[in-house]
């Protein structure tokens, strides 16, 4: 039990996946413009990352590992992660297009976004079982999830600023990111 | 003619990195030294290249509707011959870049040209931006790497540049040090090319 | 009798001292009026007479057949010289009746005294209101016939009198209380009759001591109304922070009085109610306070509606060379004017002179989010952001923070220390929220 | 009328405060802890406060090209705040830098005074502290200018400093951090003037008392209540609470907020202490609270009067 | 080999078929046009169209409810391109329309009534007494139409009134909208001379507060060789119909209203 715990938090404080780890970042900075949007980006990738997680951890230990095709992992993951994603697209579409309509592009970009692949590899990487792959899986989506709202009210409320045209939009997104990555650092230790 | 245009478009005009902003996972990962941003820089254009080079060979027999998985597919399957070249020949480097050589595969500079460009455009005009925006990465990353360095050590490329008496700006070795570097590069390059006109 | 106050509001300088211990004084009877056709909140009147007629002092002039409106009554007896525009307190030129006064003041067959006026019944008391012009003499110009007229499902039983003159420098109620405090309860007394209402208030700042206590003698042996002794605390006249402190009920929002069965009157407005009901005397004067340090001898003053503001000013020696503001009302909520060639309309309760010293033009510097002017804001909305909001033109956002519930008291823009016109935002924010409710 | 009247929106009343008062207001609150540190840490405590101060206001003038100096006052809290979060003696560049840091990457990319979403000074330290551990952890005895370690790692080695040189600040530690008392007499300042109220302070300091209390290590009631002030006393608490967490700008505007934040703050400075690699956690537990201070403000709007709760 | 090459393959034969079947089962028709009107757009979202943003303008096009030449800022290259898509005639476009302040009162030449202390824009200023200008129709000055256009073609000039970059322009009108005092027309982008003023008031009254009003004189109605000037309400009017550019009507303003 102690065990899931670190994961945990480790996953959402210490090493969080955006401000630590360097994950996801492209959405990271595309979605954060609203709070509402962002709230709904992180579900969406929670969900497809904890989908992944399940997938590419059985086919690991299931398909890959027996017939010697570690190899072939980059490969058959990112390829199960797209048809994924395409999935969720395409019935999202037609049973929630409120939803799709506020994610809109940003579907396809849960595909190349590097979270969803890290998750998978690092959990082949680290050797969890099934159980502590999925709680990391869900504990990382909820960090990058954190560090995206948090962000997104930040740059909400920056719309009443007067922001020099050099620093507007993703330069100052970066140097926010640094400084709560600074702030974030107040977490190493614990555990 | 137009290859030269592709060629040299990516490199600062339409960069990757500082213009397009895309990429930024390695960008940010592994610029703690000039060098290995150069090396994610190269394994990338590589990738890039050869991942062009297919996707505009292949566009007119790709379905448009699955079209962006067949692009992961091949980009993933040139990942994967990098990946094993790394390990072979550059072993070092390749534990340096860890996590992220696999994840080239996702790096949304590459599916990005390859939906963008490559999918519409013939071999060798795809070849020719492959290796401009590849070239325009690898320099983002190579200069970001590259100030990082020094600031955090002292050196660029292992040279001691500061003198042993520098006390290094610890803060950029450190990954809040990656974003806000990246950041304030940004918002230079925004300045320098409204100055320059380059919109 | 001390009552709970209401949450926020300020206690800015009150400056009344230059005229409330002066009995208010009638004007010299004007040689020219110049009476809008608009003095109140609705449909403006429409001019019953036209140039070269001959009118009697509290002839109807004007009127409108829109519900949501009042007569206008002329204040001398004369001839009409030309209808014309004129300046309006609110910025924008109006129609108005120019009258020239025979100096007779001779009264209009219409205006009788009526003896038996305890004996009318509401249908009746409310019919002479509206013919008698009266609007709500504190500065909002609504209809009191309006008012007093609420729909059958909504059962009145709080009669409020707005005694609380919270706005710094006016003395005009202050005096009237002291002046005619039983034709006041006489007032409260036809308006309780009117939308049969059980209970009275009279609210009243507890830095008046001397008004309390002629107003409970004026009521003494009617246990129907109440005096009440209120904190002294700017907007504590504004009508929903009264009736919250008086009666414990909130005026939802976007709702009226009458919606938690409460009708608010200004002390004015009473004694203008009475005077129409006993004497048949329509609305064609008031008490108006000329103060401030920009004027020469600050007065309170009986006034005939419309005669020019040079005029009163005249009359009280003039302004000062270093004047350098001109509000119409009080300090808070006034109208700053461009000029002083305008009339006296219904609602002028004060007109106040500031000068140089007090008149500051700082620069508007940005939000620092001290959060002041949620602190006083006694709606509770978030001033800082709807203001932040309209700068960067996102009046949808100002809507989120609750812009229309403003009551633009002005306790926001007093506090801030950016010295940002949070006012005046809320105000852009409403007038286009409310534009893109129409559509 | 030869003179033109002013014609603006009401209300015509305003107070007299302004920025700049505001600002002095705080300086002035700061004067006594200044002093303090000037008393314990000599000469050196001086010059980093006045350096940090000038290289502050200097860069915020460079920046926003104007001739006074003092300007609006708050690039000479923001130096002089972040002074008094250094150690005694650290080296002159490291306090420049420090300056310029604060106003550049603290304050002005976001769009200057009024918008920065963390504090400043607390930006400014965190970095210098991720970039020169070393300098910044040099902690003098203020009684002889021996180098010396800080109650809060002497507490964990079971090394115990008395109340009152805790109370006095007769103990190692930042330059103005050291004398509660000094603190509290400016904070009463502020307290008087109206600039802070209750709700932060009051939260963090709580939690930390609280949190010191029941988590710093069980035992009778005296102890833990001992327990309790020392993490309240010890550290950059007081500062931290009085006038780094009330700082306007980057703090929840809503009364509901402030409390909240404060609380968030108390309880991530004591996980910091208690469980993480630092010995003090003020620094990073404000500005997490700064981060999520849009949020805070967003979930707790006031009831606006007259609303029906549904 | 053989069992990477069958793993692979029946990866890739299990996804596509779920796939195939997803995208069948849950299809949603979208079409296509709509996407490539929007490619052809300049995305600028200023509304000149009328839509809510670029987007709803493609939509509308599409389904036949706008104009294909209301992408105003696009001009006849977007409405050729549309048409293209759409696979229509593109329709002429009417002469390039530029933004027109018509106003000259600036600070040196227009008196101000009182001073105006408060929020720095044109619709707020108008809520007291319709702004500090003593004249009722000319420019405030505060600089409204600078902030509203999204292609930075407005700048202030130091005498408080808009410059306005006829390169920088496109037509799209949000500035004329946007003007509480209607300062601004949309006028053909060859018009060489136009009369700067709007003042309806009479001579006397215009003369009183701006040295360059039109007072309604008419030298320029009797001097026009085209006769394309009339007098309406005080104010002279040309017909840019009629209006050979000769500039005569320049020459003979008394009061340089004509420019």
């Amino acid at each position: 039990m102690g065990n899931i715990i670190v994961i945990i938090f480790g996953a959402i404080f210490i090493n969080n996946f955006v401000l630590s780890r360097f994950l996801g970042l492209c959405p990271y900075f595309g979605v954060s413009k609203k709070v509402e949007t962002s709230i709904g980006m992180g579900m969406a990738v929670t969900f497809v990352m904890t989908m992944a997680s399940l997938v590419t951890w059985l086919l690991e230990w299931f398909v890959l590992v027996p017939n010697n095709l570690q190899y072939l992992r980059t490969i058959v993951f990112i390829l199960v992660i797209a048809a994924l994603v395409q999935f969720v697209e395409i019935v999202m579409r037609k049973v929630a297009p409120a939803l799709y309509e506020a994610l809109g592009i940003f579907l396809p970009l849960i595909t190349t976004n590097c979270a969803v692949l890290g998750v998978a590899i690092l959990n082949i990487q680290i050797g969890y079982n099934l159980f502590e792959a999925l709680v990391f899986a869900v504990a990382a989506a909820a960090g990058f999830t954190l560090a995206l709202v948090i962000l997104a009210g930040i740059r909400e409320r920056l719309e009443l600023a007067f922001i020099s045209r050099h620093f507007r939009g993703v330069a100052l997104s970066l140097i926010i990111a640094g400084i709560l990555s600074i702030a974030f650092m107040g977490f190493q230790g614990m555990m | 003619m137009s290859v030269m245009k592709d060629l040299s478009r990516g490199i600062i005009r339409d960069n990757a990195v500082f213009r397009l902003v895309l990429g930024l996972c390695p960008t940010l990962a592994v610029t703690g030294t000039a060098e290995n941003g150069l090396g994610m820089g190269l394994s990338a254009t590589a990738v890039l290249v050869c991942s062009n080079l297919v996707v505009a060979a292949l566009r007119n027999v790709i379905p448009n509707k699955i079209r962006i998985p067949c692009f992961i597919v091949i980009i993933a399957t040139f990942v994967t011959m990098v990946d094993m070249l790394l390990n072979a020949f550059l072993p070092a480097l390749h534990a340096q870049l860890g996590i992220f050589v696999p994840l080239i595969v996702v790096n949304c500079v590459i599916l990005g040209r390859a939906e963008a460009f490559a999918s519409r455009n013939p071999v060798l005009n795809s070849a020719a931006d492959g290796i401009g925006i590849g070239l325009g990465f690898t320099l983002a990353l190579t200069t970001l790497g590259a100030v990082r360095e020094l600031l955090s050590k002292g050196t660029i490329f292992h040279a001691n540049i500061l003198g042993s008496g520098y006390q290094p700006f610890q803060v950029f070795g450190f990954p809040p040090g990656a974003f806000i570097a990246l950041g304030l590069m940004l918002a230079l390059f925004n300045m320098l090319s409204r100055k320059f006109r380059l919109e | 009798m001390s009552f709970k106050t209401f949450k926020g509001g300020i206690h800015p300088g009150y400056f009344k001292s230059a005229t409330e211990g002066k009995p208010t004084v009638p004007a010299r009877p004007p040689s020219l009026v110049v009476i809008p056709m608009a003095q109140h909140i609705g449909a403006p009147c429409e001019p019953l007479v036209a140039a070269g007629d001959e009118v009697k002092m509290g002839q109807k002039i004007g009127d409108s057949k829109g519900f949501v409106s009042a007569p206008v009554h002329s204040s001398v007896s004369g001839k009409v010289v030309k209808i014309d525009s004129c300046n309006h307190p609110l910025g924008r030129p109006v129609q108005a009746v120019y009258i020239e006064s025979d100096g007779q003041d001779t009264w209009h067959g219409d205006v009788q005294p009526r003896p038996d006026y305890e004996k009318l019944t509401a249908e009746e008391i409310k019919k002479i209101i509206r013919e008698a012009g009266i609007v709500g003499m504190g500065g909002a110009t609504f209809p009191t016939h309006v008012k007093l007229s609420p729909p059958p499902e909504k059962k009145i039983e709080y009669v409020l009198v707005n005694a609380a003159e919270c706005e710094p420098y006016l003395t005009a109620d202050h005096r009237a209380m002291l002046e005619r405090p039983e034709d006041i309860v006489t007032g409260l007394r036809l308006v309780m009759k009117a939308v049969n209402a059980p209970r009275g208030f009279i609210g009243i700042e507890d830095n008046k001591p001397d008004a309390i206590l002629a107003m409970t003698k004026a009521v003494a042996g009617d246990s129907s109304i109440v005096v009440a002794t209120l904190h002294t605390k700017y907007p504590q006249g504004a009508e929903k922070q009264l009736i919250k402190v008086c009666t414990g009920r909130e005026v939802p929002s976007g709702g009226l009085p009458m919606d938690v069965g409460c009708v608010v009157q200004n002390v004015g407005t009473c004694i203008a109610i009475s005077d129409a009901v006993r004497f048949g005397k329509p609305l064609i004067e008031r008490i108006v306070t000329i103060t401030g340090s920009g004027i020469m001898e600050p007065k309170n003053m009986l006034v005939r509606v419309g005669t020019m503001i040079t005029e009163v000013v005249e009359q009280c020696g003039g302004f000062r060379p270093n004047i350098r503001k001109l509000i119409l009302g009080g300090p808070m909520m006034g109208l700053a004017q461009p000029g002083p060639d305008l009339p006296v309309i219904k609602g002028t309760s004060g007109i106040l002179c500031l000068t140089d010293a007090e008149v500051e033009l700082d620069e508007i510097r940005p939000c620092v989010k001290c959060a002041k002017c949620v602190d006083v804001c006694p709606v509770s909305i978030m001033p800082l952001f709807i203001g932040g909001s309209v700068e960067h033109g996102m009046y949808d956002k100002a809507e989120e923070f609750n812009a229309m519930d403003c009551i633009e008291c002005g306790c926001c823009t007093y506090i801030c220390p950016a010295k940002r016109p949070l006012v005046q935002w809320i105000r852009m924010a409403k007038g286009d929220i409310a534009a893109r409710r129409r559509k | 009328m030869e003179t033109r009247l002013v014609v603006s929106s009401s209300p015509h009343l305003k107070t007299p405060e302004s920025i700049q008062s505001v600002m002095t207001d705080v300086l002035l609150a700061l004067f006594p802890a200044a002093i303090a540190g000037v008393v314990f840490f000599g000469w050196m405590g001086l010059l980093t406060m006045v350096l940090c101060m000038v290289s502050a206001m200097v860069t915020e003038a460079v920046i926003l090209r104007q001739k006074n100096i003092f300007g609006d006052g708050s690039a000479a809290v923001t130096g002089l705040l972040l002074a008094m979060t250094l150690p005694p003696a650290p080296p002159w560049w490291l306090t420049v830098i420090g300056g310029v840091v604060a106003i550049v990457i603290g304050k002005q990319v976001f769009g200057g005074i009024g918008n920065n979403i963390f504090n400043p000074a607390l930006v400014a330290r965190a970095i210098l502290m991720v970039s020169w551990a070393g300098h910044m952890t040099g902690w003098l005895s203020p009684v002889d200018l021996v180098s010396t370690a800080t109650p809060l790692p002497l507490a964990a080695r079971g090394v115990s400093t008395s109340f009152l040189s805790l109370f006095i600040g007769t103990v190692p530690g930042c330059i103005g951090e050291t004398s509660a008392f000094a603190l509290l007499l400016g904070a009463a300042w502020l307290f008087y003037k109206g600039h802070i109220c209750w709700r932060i302070p009051g939260g963090y300091i709580g939690v930390v008392f609280l949190m010191g209390m029941f988590f710093g290590g069980m035992g009778s009631l005296a102890t833990m209540v001992s327990v309790g002030l020392f993490h309240v006393l010890a550290g950059g608490v007081m500062l931290g609470a009085l006038y780094m967490a009330t700082d306007w700008v980057s703090s929840p505007v809503t009364p509901r907020g402030k409390l909240i934040f404060g609380i968030g703050c108390g309880i991530i400075t004591m996980l910091v202490r208690l469980y993480g690699m630092y010995p003090e956690g003020v620094t990073f537990a404000i500005l997490l609270m700064n981060a999520v201070t849009p949020l805070i403000d967003r979930a707790t709007l006031p009831r606006k009067f007259g609303e029906v709760t549904k | 080999m053989l069992i990477a090459i069958i793993s692979l393959g029946g990866l890739g034969l299990l996804f596509g078929g779920i796939l195939a079947f997803a995208s069948q089962k849950f299809a949603v028709e979208v079409d296509p046009r709509v996407e490539m009107v929007q490619e052809a757009l300049l995305g600028a979202n200023c509304g000149a169209c009328g839509y809510a943003g670029c987007s709803k303008f493609a939509e509308e096009v599409v389904a036949g409810n706008a104009p294909l030449g209301g992408c105003t800022p696009g001009g006849a290259k977007t409405a050729a391109r549309i048409a293209e898509i759409l696979g229509q005639v593109a329709p002429e476009t009417e002469a390039r329309l530029v933004a027109q302040l018509v106003c000259l009162g600036d600070c040196s030449v227009a008196k101000d009534k009182f001073i105006y202390h408060g929020v720095p824009d044109c619709k707020a200023a108008m809520m007291y007494s319709g702004g500090s200008k003593a004249c009722r129709f000319g420019c405030l000055g505060l600089g409204t139409c600078a902030r509203v256009c999204p292609f930075d073609a407005i700048t202030m000039s130091e005498k408080g009134l808009p410059i306005i970059d006829a390169d920088k322009c496109t037509g799209c009108a949000k500035c004329r909208n946007s003007c509480p005092k209607q300062v601004i027309d949309m006028i053909n982008a060859r018009t060489f001379h136009y009369v700067r003023c709007k003042s309806t008031d009479k001579g006397k009254q215009v003369r009183e507060v701006c040295e360059r009003g039109c007072i309604g004189c008419g030298i320029c109605v009797k001097n026009c060789p085209q006769k394309a000037i009339r007098l309406e309400n005080n104010l002279a009017i040309i017909d840019s119909f009629i209006c050979n550019n000769c500039g005569k009507c320049v020459e003979v303003c008394p009061r340089d209203t004509i420019v």
